[in-house]
């Protein structure tokens, strides 16, 4: 295994060459007389494809056209070369920016962005069009990543941490996790959780303890940031992932896009997706098993579990089942809501009995 | 305390037409200040030119409006019509319901209560009688007469009150009356805004009219063309109900019912009128008195299931788009226009019309609020402005119907427009005694709407030509700004050297527009793709 | 080619009322298929009521309709009024214009239109003739006879067909006419909801009705208590018009001016004329036909600036508080009822006029939409109900002014309530022929407010106590469930022994309730404040 | 200086007496035969008055009551009854708890919360009434505070932690950081940056080095737990604190807020406000100067900029310049936007010449 830092810098060259040859097609057309044309695979709903194989979303084989002879065209292959230019200066000195940084850049290039929307998708454009992540291109997200407890040691820049030694909200993961070495760690599993409510209590309730296992506080949605830290410790280290969330559409689906991507960053999933990850609740079964306290489903509620149950991700017969009853029960629950028997209970009783029972 | 019937019955009795419009004049249209005034001209205006057409002249008027008082004012009012002979004078201004236009034919007015009405209204706000004077032909003599007269409500007859021989240049009727309780106004409602539309919808008129205030407006005429004497038309038979067969035999003097039915229906030939009997059974050789209604009315159940020719369209004298056309460029001089004028349709079975608009954009059209432009609907019925009840208005209905942004305009509301639309028919179907709206028959929105929407596709026409003339000439600037800047930093990225790039750049800024069409197709699709991957959630 | 005024005029004729409404039938209310059949329905109900009640007979009506074929049905109308005398049979139902109500007089018609408008249809659509049967007392006998007659149109007559004497019990008309194209529904604008509307407004009347399933309905008498018989009454000085003067001095009988005035307004005394004499200087002694428009004029300009006493009231008799409720309740079997009659005012200067109005709560008050009850609203004038064009009229558009919020009815229009109005007067000002809607006075609009806002109140009076009855019960049990647990949570937070309680828990629960007004006040502004609070951004 | 660990015990007993007083206050009461009330500092705006020498709102003197003998009251009597004892478990156990949790919890009381809301109303009612606040009573905020780069050790639970060595983003400032001892530190200053991209751009320009500075990256509205800490790190550091925020009058507020409190938290501003932080920018005047890339103020803008003017807190002539020439422009800036002149602009000349002139 090459270490991190190899692999990081074999990344750089990939990203660079990739940046160069856009710059190339365009020339060499030009040198033979024919008007450039890019040809940027289609991010269209009906051009993203689930992979049985796989388990996650891909792009099918659908492309547009990016034409310097068309006048609508024109300007967004100009943006294109612009910012593959000013990506490849981050790349060649190590550094980052965020989209938002370089839409202020661009106001001094001869093309420029109508608004911030222009430009991400140009940026998106331009990751699908060399095949390689924006974070390659050393374009970060805002966000940070989730909130990680538990006896792992990481090296990022030289600096080792363990995240069971940096205080009661732990490590939080950061935009360049892609250039943190895994060095080590004393863990058999990782239980992420929805929300930092929950995060507290698991740490307050000794879980990384009881269960050998890394916590992880998703803080919502999890940004592509945790979502490359889940892969890599279920690949890298082998370690098996559960993700513990609210009992609503929502939270099922912050799992789902862990497991099996999404379906906007289908060009990425290969690098994002963790389809070993596993579902650990709270299923609707939980909340009749528990007789959880409980909201009604409100009716945005009821249409995202319609949609979900025609998703292919969802063609689990585990998934069929539950998504039926809770639009049968009419109710979703929350995690915390297991309070109701204690604070306690949620880890000495309910996260055992679900592990048992996977 | 019980009472019987005699007793009671001895305060039963019988009033006029004028006694009962004495009492109950907003039936006329006279209810408020604004609208009685605007329905007064209205009414003289729309007499005047019924009248100098079907004389063949082409209608001019003058009029002056004066201000006496606070809501007082006087109206004289001029035209070079035929004129009224004499003995029929107070029979026109007094009498209710006598007219000379009771029957199937195209005119402005057609109730026979306008004029009077007027002299009704005037007498009873200033107690001043009315003072006419008419010139009209006798063999080739100019006669000459003027007459003061009030109406008498208690008979619906005319008092003269004076009477004397005067000298005239030519034919025409002039009349002065006085008003208490009326305001001249400029909005939509008011008088002057009724007299420019007129001027829209009858391009052969000329009116001079001087306001209050002393000014005085010239509308001229935008074309010397006279439209065409409407012809009298005889009813259809998909028109008739029963209860007008009968009403017909009861008044004929045919002395077959056979021969009533050809000499009073349309498209009713003796081959038709032999089917009938034989289908009917029914012996049309008797007298017309002699038809019982039961036969009546199976005779109308059968000219349902017949097939007829549609209604003869020569009763229905349109505008006609060119003239439209000359009206609105007069009145709006606008930056664009486009008429059209329909083939006649019918309603209710049997009764013929024919839609005519017009869409006016720039220049004077749309109304004026604030500093803001608005679009502004015309309604017009046989070539008279509709001023009021716009709300209930099928013709309002149908245009508010239509999906303007199909034509391209975004923001209906709030753009420089005149949509102008007239109903041409012998007998238009009014909601309402004051003739104001239209009613929602089927094929009348449907004609509205498709004449409208004809004329909407040229506008359409016009604002993408507009605009594709604006954007060519964006293009080039655009290829040439672009092309040397992308090629500089292509160079940068590949790390070479600036190819030689004038042979692209002539090729791409010469490039047919067609093929930018196309492209443009291509884009949308990819562009849309990316628009629903945006919303797609994870 | 111009044609001359006399060829012209040979076409010109002079139309009977008849002829023009039967041209223009709309104009008597009669479009659309179910409007038209409740316009029958309301001209023969009203004129029986009318008939009756100035006959001193209380009103019991039988209506029969029954179902021919689809929108084809034949009507039998009978009352127990004073009938009509065989001589004026056919102008009462044949003669446009005709009738015995054109004096300044509450009555539900006043037209001289209903009647015969109602026969004019049923010829129209039918062909078919009326059938009367009219029974009426000739000193002490009773005089019976059966007439079946047609309208003629030309002559605005009746044309009578068969005629036999009968022999009847009692005075009364029974009335039998066929129509064609119109329609029973039982929507809020048909005939049933009509009659059931009626029995409200006047529940001392009874009627039966069978519909077309043959159904029968009985609305019984709420009140045995006939309406007294409005007077005639005399114009009042403020109300009238020069033209109204003119037309009364060239009509009168009197030989001298004053006397016409004394004789002819009300609230006129002699002292009134001698001051009306001196001021202007005009002769009153002269004869009334002398008088000249400026004079009459000057005259009703100085009764605008003179002081007089309201009109006479003798003629307005409303239906009153306590007979409304009572039909209300006979009718709806609300929960709650609150009604009112406002004291006569007067709108336009001189024309006086009564708002009743009724809220009925619960019960069958509202109306029912798919599974929901919402509100309602029943306009009448008379005592008639307005069934048409709720969107114009003034009743309506005062109730909707109303902030119903402050009455404590939160979503007035998903609230099971019924608001009754009644506006009564001799002239109530219809905005159009239809009669279906009042004119936005602003006097009117007031009364309504203000009559309507009255018994508002009293239901939210009674909803509060409603309410306030079911938290008491709660309170009692709030403090017997509360005041254990909470000192024996608050015991442990002490690490203490529960106290004796008993004392303290009588104390609060039996606290007088006004003290709770008080702290629920103060409570009130520290919740507000507390909300302030949380709105409060950091 | 007592140490970290004997100042929580302390902490806690103070907590526990209070709220046993509260017990005791209610069962005097009854044995007195009288009907027991509680006296409840409003909260209202009109008791909130800012405090000029302090620097910071306080309460001021009016007070609501909760009488046992009034229907409507009874009930918030009983729910601050058994939220005092829920949370007298808490602090005895040394444990802590959400609100969201203790919503739930309260499931199992006799007199429970019609919504989340109406416990969160009882939660303050019980901070203001024993004038503690509540992560005193054991009550913690789901979110956690901002990240922290830098020079400083902090030490939570026997666990050392230096801020410049875990990771990229930082150590993320816990909601009970009143337990974490600020044990050592080598700068001179604290800079807080409203977004996490201008944290890992301060991050990635090595700010902290050439300014021998702490980097906050605050995440827009600061957190209870964020305000904790600047306050300690001024006050028992002797730490300057300068914040720059987005140059809008939300950037202007969350710095407000940072240094004089908040009129909500008026009764836990003593705990929170940092009289000494400075505003760094970005103002009107360096939208000017700089010639910043802008948006146009929305309406919403506007009326927030008048609000601002009138408030009490920001009666200095700098603030009253700043508001009246940002109204005048008619024009807001992010601090992002400095990247117009390149991603190191902002630590290379805009701080420096800001720290400068202060």
């Amino acid at each position: 295994m090459t270490s991190r830092k190899e692999h990081a810098l074999k990344r750089r060259d990939l990203a660079v060459n990739k940046l160069t040859s856009l710059g190339d097609r365009i020339i060499d057309d030009v040198a033979k007389q024919t008007v450039p044309a890019i040809r940027v695979p289609s991010r269209g709903t009906s051009n993203i494809v689930y992979d049985e194989d796989r388990r996650y979303y891909v792009l099918g084989d659908r492309y547009g056209q990016r034409s310097l002879g068309n006048v609508k065209q024109i300007k967004k292959i100009g943006q294109m070369v612009y910012m593959a230019n000013f990506c490849k200066g981050l790349v060649q000195t190590g550094k980052t920016a965020t989209l938002r940084e370089m839409y202020y850049v661009s106001e001094g290039w001869d093309i420029d962005f109508g608004d911030q929307q222009e430009s991400n998708i140009v940026g998106e454009d331009l990751e699908v069009t060399l095949g390689i992540t924006r974070e390659d291109l050393g374009l970060m997200p805002e966000e940070d990543g989730a909130s990680v407890y538990g006896d792992i040691t990481l090296k990022d820049d030289d600096v080792e941490i363990n995240a069971m030694r940096m205080g009661k909200s732990g490590y939080t993961i950061s935009p360049t996790i892609d250039e943190v070495e895994l060095l080590d760690h004393n863990v058999e599993r990782v239980i992420a959780v929805e929300t930092m409510g929950m995060f507290h209590r698991m740490v307050q309730e000794n879980a990384y303890k009881k269960f050998n296992t890394l916590i992880v506080g998703l803080k919502g949605q999890a940004a592509r940031a945790t979502r490359r830290f889940l892969k890599r410790v279920n690949e890298e280290l082998g370690l098996p992932v559960y993700i513990c969330n609210d009992g609503d559409p929502w939270g099922f689906h912050i799992a789902m896009v862990i497991i099996s991507g999404s379906a906007k960053l289908a060009h990425v999933n290969h690098e994002l997706a963790t389809p070993n990850a596993k579902f650990l609740g709270v299923t609707a079964s939980d909340i009749v098993n528990y007789d959880l306290p409980t909201d009604p489903l409100k009716d945005i509620d009821v249409l995202r579990l319609k949609e979900l149950y025609k998703d292919p991700r969802y063609r689990d017969e585990f998934w069929k089942v539950e998504i039926k009853k809770m639009l049968k029960i009419g109710k979703k629950a929350e995690q915390q809501s297991f309070s109701k028997y204690g604070l306690e209970y949620v880890v000495d009783t309910y996260i055992p009995e679900k592990l048992d029972a996977l | 305390m019980e009472r019987e019937a005699s007793e009671l019955f001895e305060e039963f009795k019988e009033l006029t037409a004028s006694e009962f419009f004495r009492r109950n004049k907003q039936m006329l249209g006279f209810s408020g200040k604004i609208r009685s005034l605007t329905m007064v001209f209205h009414e003289l205006i729309t007499n005047s030119f019924d009248a100098a057409e079907e004389a063949g002249i082409q209608p001019e008027i003058s009029i002056d409006l004066k201000r006496v008082d606070k809501d007082h004012y006087i109206l004289k009012h001029k035209d070079n019509g035929p004129g009224i002979p004499e003995n029929y004078i107070t029979k026109v201004y007094c009498t209710m319901f006598a007219g000379s236009k009771f029957r199937n034919i195209q005119s402005r007015g057609q109730q026979g209560l306008g004029c009077s009405g007027c002299v009704l209204l005037s007498q009873m706000t200033t107690g001043k009688p009315a003072r006419v004077i008419s010139g009209y032909k006798k063999g080739d003599e100019i006669k000459g007469v003027e007459m003061t007269f009030k109406m008498d409500v208690k008979t619906n007859k005319g008092l003269i009150l004076n009477k004397k021989k005067v000298d005239v240049d030519s034919t025409g009727v002039a009349i002065e009356l006085q008003f208490k309780d009326v305001s001249y106004s400029l909005s939509e409602q008011g008088a002057f805004e009724y007299i420019r539309r007129s001027m829209i919808a009858n391009p052969h008129a000329k009116v001079t009219f001087r306001d209050p205030t002393g000014q005085l407006f010239i509308f001229h005429r935008a074309t010397e063309i006279i439209p065409p004497l409407p012809k009298e038309v005889l009813p259809h038979p998909k028109g008739v109900t029963a209860d007008d067969l009968i009403f017909m035999a009861k008044h004929t003097d045919k002395r077959r019912f056979r021969s009533l039915l050809t000499s009073s229906l349309s498209r009713m030939s003796t081959k038709r009128v032999n089917e009938i009997e034989e289908i009917t059974k029914i012996d049309l050789n008797k007298r017309p008195k002699d038809m019982k209604w039961e036969e009546a009315e199976q005779i109308v159940e059968l000219f349902a299931q017949m097939d007829f020719m549609a209604p003869p369209t020569s009763g229905l004298i349109p505008i006609g788009k060119e003239q439209i056309e000359k009206g609105i460029r007069e009145i709006l001089n606008p930056e664009f226009v486009a008429t059209t004028t329909r083939k006649p349709k019918t309603y209710r079975g049997g009764v013929s019309f024919i839609i005519e608009a017009g869409i006016a954009y720039g220049g004077n059209s749309g109304r004026v609020v604030g500093d803001q432009k608005r679009s502004e609907i015309m309604r017009f019925a046989n070539r008279v402005p509709l001023s009021f009840d716009q709300g209930s208005c099928a013709l309002t209905e149908a245009l508010k119907s239509i999906d303007w942004k199909r034509y391209g305009i975004r923001d209906i509301e709030n753009t420089p427009i005149t949509v102008f639309v007239n109903i041409v028919s012998t007998n238009v179907p009014y909601l309402s005694t004051g003739k104001q709206s239209v009613a929602p028959e089927d094929e009348i929105l449907h004609e509205v709407r498709q004449a409208t929407m004809k004329i909407a596709r040229s506008l359409q026409k016009y604002l993408n030509a507009k605009r594709a003339a604006k954007e060519e000439e964006m293009r080039s600037k655009i290829f040439e700004t672009y092309v040397p800047v992308i090629l500089k930093e292509a160079a940068i990225l590949s790390g070479r050297d600036v190819p030689e790039y004038e042979y692209i750049l002539a090729k791409v800024t010469r490039r047919p527009k067609i093929l930018d069409e196309i492209d443009k197709e291509t884009l949308q699709e990819l562009t849309n793709d990316d628009m629903v991957g945006d919303k797609d959630d994870e």
